[in-house]
């Protein structure tokens, strides 16, 4: 159990699943200067912004999306939204012995491509922008994931042609160069944060804001891109 | 509320699966079930404990397993593919299948309890009546353990209605062939089309409860013999 | 007509009969104190316990030999059997009982118009058995195993339950059934008038040594 | 394999949750299936229909309209905050009456089997030998039913293990409080680290085995005299 | 010692009673035809019968007045009732069968030692209900009505099934607790010699009117 050095309850910082990797990381280097205890609550941002909005007990929100904090802004839940990072999108095909994520123009007609569920997930958004303009990809049967992790799956299972998926998981699980293709920042996911009103009742001494003070830091930026994303240093 | 195609097919969808689901559990665990319940050694024990296993696990991680299973690198999905020239996964016999397996314990438990139940005495009144052994099962035996049987039936179709977290990750979400009525619903609230939600399933709790009810008021009409 | 030597170990016990009666017998009383074997005696002869090890030979047909592995299946034994608890199916009615085994073409003697009549169930086809007083399940279940178109009939205290009046009719039947038709049976019971009217020699299971008695019965079957 | 002491916090929590779930769900629903068993009003009907609803809507969904419900701006979260000083949703109490709601129908169906199954006849020897109607439930109904109890509970305690729409929603994921070990093996396979998941699914998976098979063997000794 | 009046509406019929015998009677006995309604008059009289409407008095207990809204909960009747079908818990060893009611102090002539030997159950006492014979069960079903201190016996064809050494034993028993304890029965029989040697009158339901006969009974109690 953690021991904890004052009565007060632990940071607790709610995340999209597509960053949580990437901030266990960055809570484990800001912990080497406070020492306080913090707790990581991951689900999709659909689904974190719901229990915001019924009162859950976070401080921080991690959102894939500008939407959803905005939101919460004009439900009067928090102040002000932040940028955070840029996630990249990526073209990434596990069948070998093809080259479909360099040359999507030699998929097969009746092809799956695996995305993100437009209809909500933020990743999925991009790659719906990625396939209008590739117009061999317009062709293909869309296998819809409900986050952008699903359809990274589907795809390194083979189960799909290609996928349209998160840089930081190509980088997460060592894919070869060869079997994935970088796709232009136009393409990139502007995620956003919010501190949330409710936070800054429980610590006395701003824990929060010194969290969201830390990203801008060169460390924390170094973790952020190291991980696939584009930073936001200013 | 009104709904448009895209629903109406979920909605014929869902239910082509869960009937399938249910009625093809019946046929695979009936004969099962009788077996778990009749033999003694230990292999029967431990089947019976593998076939209680899929309920927990977390839906979406036990879909996540399907698919690597449905993968077409696999033998099952590079076989299925061979014979059929379609892939296993995000289909609709790829759905069905991942139902049966996840539907499997709540088709067992009831069914098991049913033949516990049973008076093995009955039988051997059908056999002084000339009835073979599968004569006497279907014509005794299944008819005396019909709440059973009916009772997990209902499990069943209603367990495959609600699934979602395995046809999500095996599914694929596609209109017309996976999109069943759970996925539209959750993708609804996700959407934040909360109307929708909302509309949807309240179409699905009336279909519910009215099925129900009159499979509870024929299930109790025909009981009361039971207790002979 | 009875041919056994069996053994059957049950928990706790092992029953064990060795039982040969002359062959011109037609019908067999079975006596004895209450938990000396009866029931189990007409089970394993009728081929309902499985765990029954030897051999067992009713009416010239040689139904179990295990020393080489012959068991009769009971359902193809052609045996019309009346449980000491009447055993119905909860599931049907009386009439859908009684037809149990269907009844296209009855055999001589078992007319099923007959057996409703002598049995006077024909008030009660409607019925489900959990409807019915003890004496009437346990008419309904001679009138099902005897409306089966049995070749052998195995009763186990048929009677008991039925009063006087009924009893004096069925048993008369029973005996006109065995006197023209010639039907084997084994009828076990505790009271000596019914097996002094119906059976040609009794076994009385609590003699361990040399069981049988015959009597001489003006009954005795023509066959 | 080897466990950090969120994972060990999230088998604690998980297993505490699941026999609480199963634990209360007997309290609840053998009086009620009893009741609804013996009654033939058209009210009971309903109730019995109503009482297999949650199967049919999807987890997360269910969820959802949970968590509407368990809002501070409600009654139930209102009353529940007023009482206890804390807040229904997020907590393991809103958790735990989640599983409640979502495990009932899966209680309810083998105990309605068994009741059903069940002979009253046995109960007229209790009384006449002086045994109240509520000690020959206990001493007679009960034993007699054992079969169907420990099925129900069986199912409620394994279903609640796996469970995981409902709680991820209503729970939030709080480690050391609502993070339960579906919730924890979901988000490993939700993060990609695939050797976490397993590892988690395979101690589950043993643990639900090694306790299946005990409680199997177990209900197959003392089956027998059931057929009586 | 009985007085009925009451009518019960079964699913095709209704069962009506209009019964009344003299007071110095301690033992009653009932015959009739198979489905007169002798079981179903045992049960309302046991308060077993929620159904029935009407008016119920036995050995100066006033049991049910349907009109007053009185009824008495069979458990609170103070009876032992042997069933016609023993209903022996299946859950439950025969030992533990008959000490359900707990067997602290047991009433005089119940005594468990001299129940348990004059029903020759004592070596049954392990054994679960499936492992007996059907003379055992009944037999199992007798002693734990006695042993359960009742104060009024209610018997349903007790001794049908058991053989007749037993038999005699169980009867003579039987009649001894009546004539030195004289403790109100009923006792339901098709046999006319079990009623001779137990009761003091019997009741006939097949004859609608004037059903009661006296019988001068050497074994005429006490009380
Ligand atoms: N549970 C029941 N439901 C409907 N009818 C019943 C039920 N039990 C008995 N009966 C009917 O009520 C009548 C009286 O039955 P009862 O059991 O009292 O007869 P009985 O005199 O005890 O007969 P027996 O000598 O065969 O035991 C019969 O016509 C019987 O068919
Ligand atoms: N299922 C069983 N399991 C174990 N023992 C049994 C079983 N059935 C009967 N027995 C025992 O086997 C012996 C013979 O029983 P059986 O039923 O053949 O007696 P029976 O002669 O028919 O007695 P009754 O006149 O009481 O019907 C008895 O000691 C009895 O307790
Ligand atoms: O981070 Mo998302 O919700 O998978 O696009
Ligand atoms: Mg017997
Ligand atoms: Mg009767």
């Amino acid at each position: 159990k953690n021991i904890q050095s004052d009565e007060q309850p632990p940071l607790r910082i709610a995340v999209a699943s597509n960053f949580k990797n990437t901030l266990i990381e960055l809570v484990a280097d800001f912990k080497r200067q406070h020492a306080y205890p913090i707790t990581i609550s991951s689900a999709s941002t659909g689904a974190l912004y719901q229990q915001i909005i019924k009162g859950a007990p976070f401080d921080i929100f991690f959102a894939a999306d500008e939407l959803r904090p905005n939101k919460l802004i004009k439900q009067g839940l928090a102040q002000h939204t932040q940028l955070y990072a840029y996630g990249r999108v990526a073209l990434y095909s596990a069948k070998t012995q093809f080259n479909y994520a360099q040359q999507p123009q030699t998929l097969p007609s009746t092809c799956r491509i695996g995305i993100a569920n437009p209809a909500y997930a933020p990743y999925g958004i991009a790659a719906q922008k990625v396939i209008n303009d590739i117009s061999a990809l317009s062709q293909c049967q869309l296998i819809k994931g409900s986050n952008i992790a699903q359809a990274f799956q589907f795809t390194q299972l083979q189960t799909v042609d290609l996928g349209v998926v998160a840089y930081s998981h190509v980088l997460e699980q060592s894919i070869e160069q060869s079997q994935y293709q970088l796709l232009n920042e136009r393409y990139s996911v502007a995620q956003a944060l919010v501190v949330l009103n409710n936070s800054n009742h429980k610590h006395t001494d701003n824990r929060a804001a010194q969290f969201v003070a830390y990203l801008h830091s060169a460390n924390a930026q170094q973790i952020i891109s190291h991980s696939g994303y584009k930073g936001v240093a200013k | 509320m009104s709904f448009g195609s895209s629903e109406l097919m979920a909605f014929w969808i869902t239910f082509k699966l869960a009937l399938l689901t249910s009625g093809l559990l019946m046929v695979i665990c009936i004969p099962l079930a009788w077996w778990l319940n009749n033999s003694r050694s230990l292999v029967s024990r431990l089947i019976e404990s593998l076939v209680t296993l899929p309920v927990v696990l977390p839906p979406t991680v036990l879909g996540f397993y399907l698919l690597m299973a449905f993968a077409p690198t696999t033998i099952l999905g590079e076989q299925f593919e061979a014979l059929t020239g379609q892939q296993l996964a995000f289909s609709f016999s790829g759905i069905l299948l991942g139902s049966l397996f996840y539907s499997l314990p709540f088709a067992m438990q009831p069914l098991q309890t049913a033949f516990a139940q049973f008076d093995n005495k009955a039988l051997d009144a059908a056999h002084s009546l000339g009835a073979s052994p599968v004569e006497a099962f279907f014509r005794v035996t299944l008819p005396l353990c019909k709440h059973g049987i009916i009772s997990a039936a209902l499990l069943c179709f209603a367990h495959t209605v609600g699934e979602f977290g395995v046809i999500l990750m095996i599914g694929g979400n596609i209109p017309g062939e996976t999109q069943v009525l759970s996925v539209a619903i959750f993708d609804a609230v996700e959407t934040m089309d909360y109307a929708k939600a909302y509309n949807l399933s309240a179409a699905l709790l009336i279909f519910a409860v009215v099925t129900l009810v009159m499979i509870n008021i024929l299930k109790r009409k025909e009981q009361d013999y039971a207790k002979c | 007509m009875l041919n056994v030597d069996c053994h059957l170990t049950l928990p706790g016990q092992t029953l064990s009969y060795q039982l040969k009666t002359p062959e011109e017998i037609t019908c067999l009383g079975i006596k004895g104190d209450s938990g000396c074997g009866k029931t189990t005696l007409l089970r394993i002869i009728a081929g309902l316990e499985h765990q029954a090890h030897g051999y067992v030979e009713f009416a010239q047909q040689q139904w179990q030999y295990t020393q080489q592995q012959k068991f009769i299946h009971a359902s193809e034994r052609n045996i019309g059997f009346v449980f000491q608890d009447a055993r119905l199916f909860a599931h049907l009615s009386v009439a859908q009982n009684i037809q149990f085994k269907g009844n296209k073409r009855a055999l001589p003697g078992f007319e099923f118009k007959r057996v409703i009549e002598t049995l006077d169930v024909g008030h009660l086809l409607n019925r489900r058995p959990v409807n019915l007083s003890g004496g009437e399940k346990q008419r309904v279940a001679i009138a099902r195993a005897l409306t089966s178109k049995p070749r052998y009939l195995l009763f186990d205290e048929p009677l008991t339950g039925i009063d006087h009046n009924h009893k004096v009719i069925i048993l008369d039947y029973l005996a006109q059934l065995k006197y023209e038709y010639a039907i084997p049976m084994i009828y076990v019971s505790h009271l000596d008038d019914e097996l002094k009217k119906i059976s040609d020699g009794t076994i009385n299971l609590n003699h361990k040594n040399n069981p049988f008695t015959m009597l001489s019965n003006p009954n005795r079957a023509h066959g």
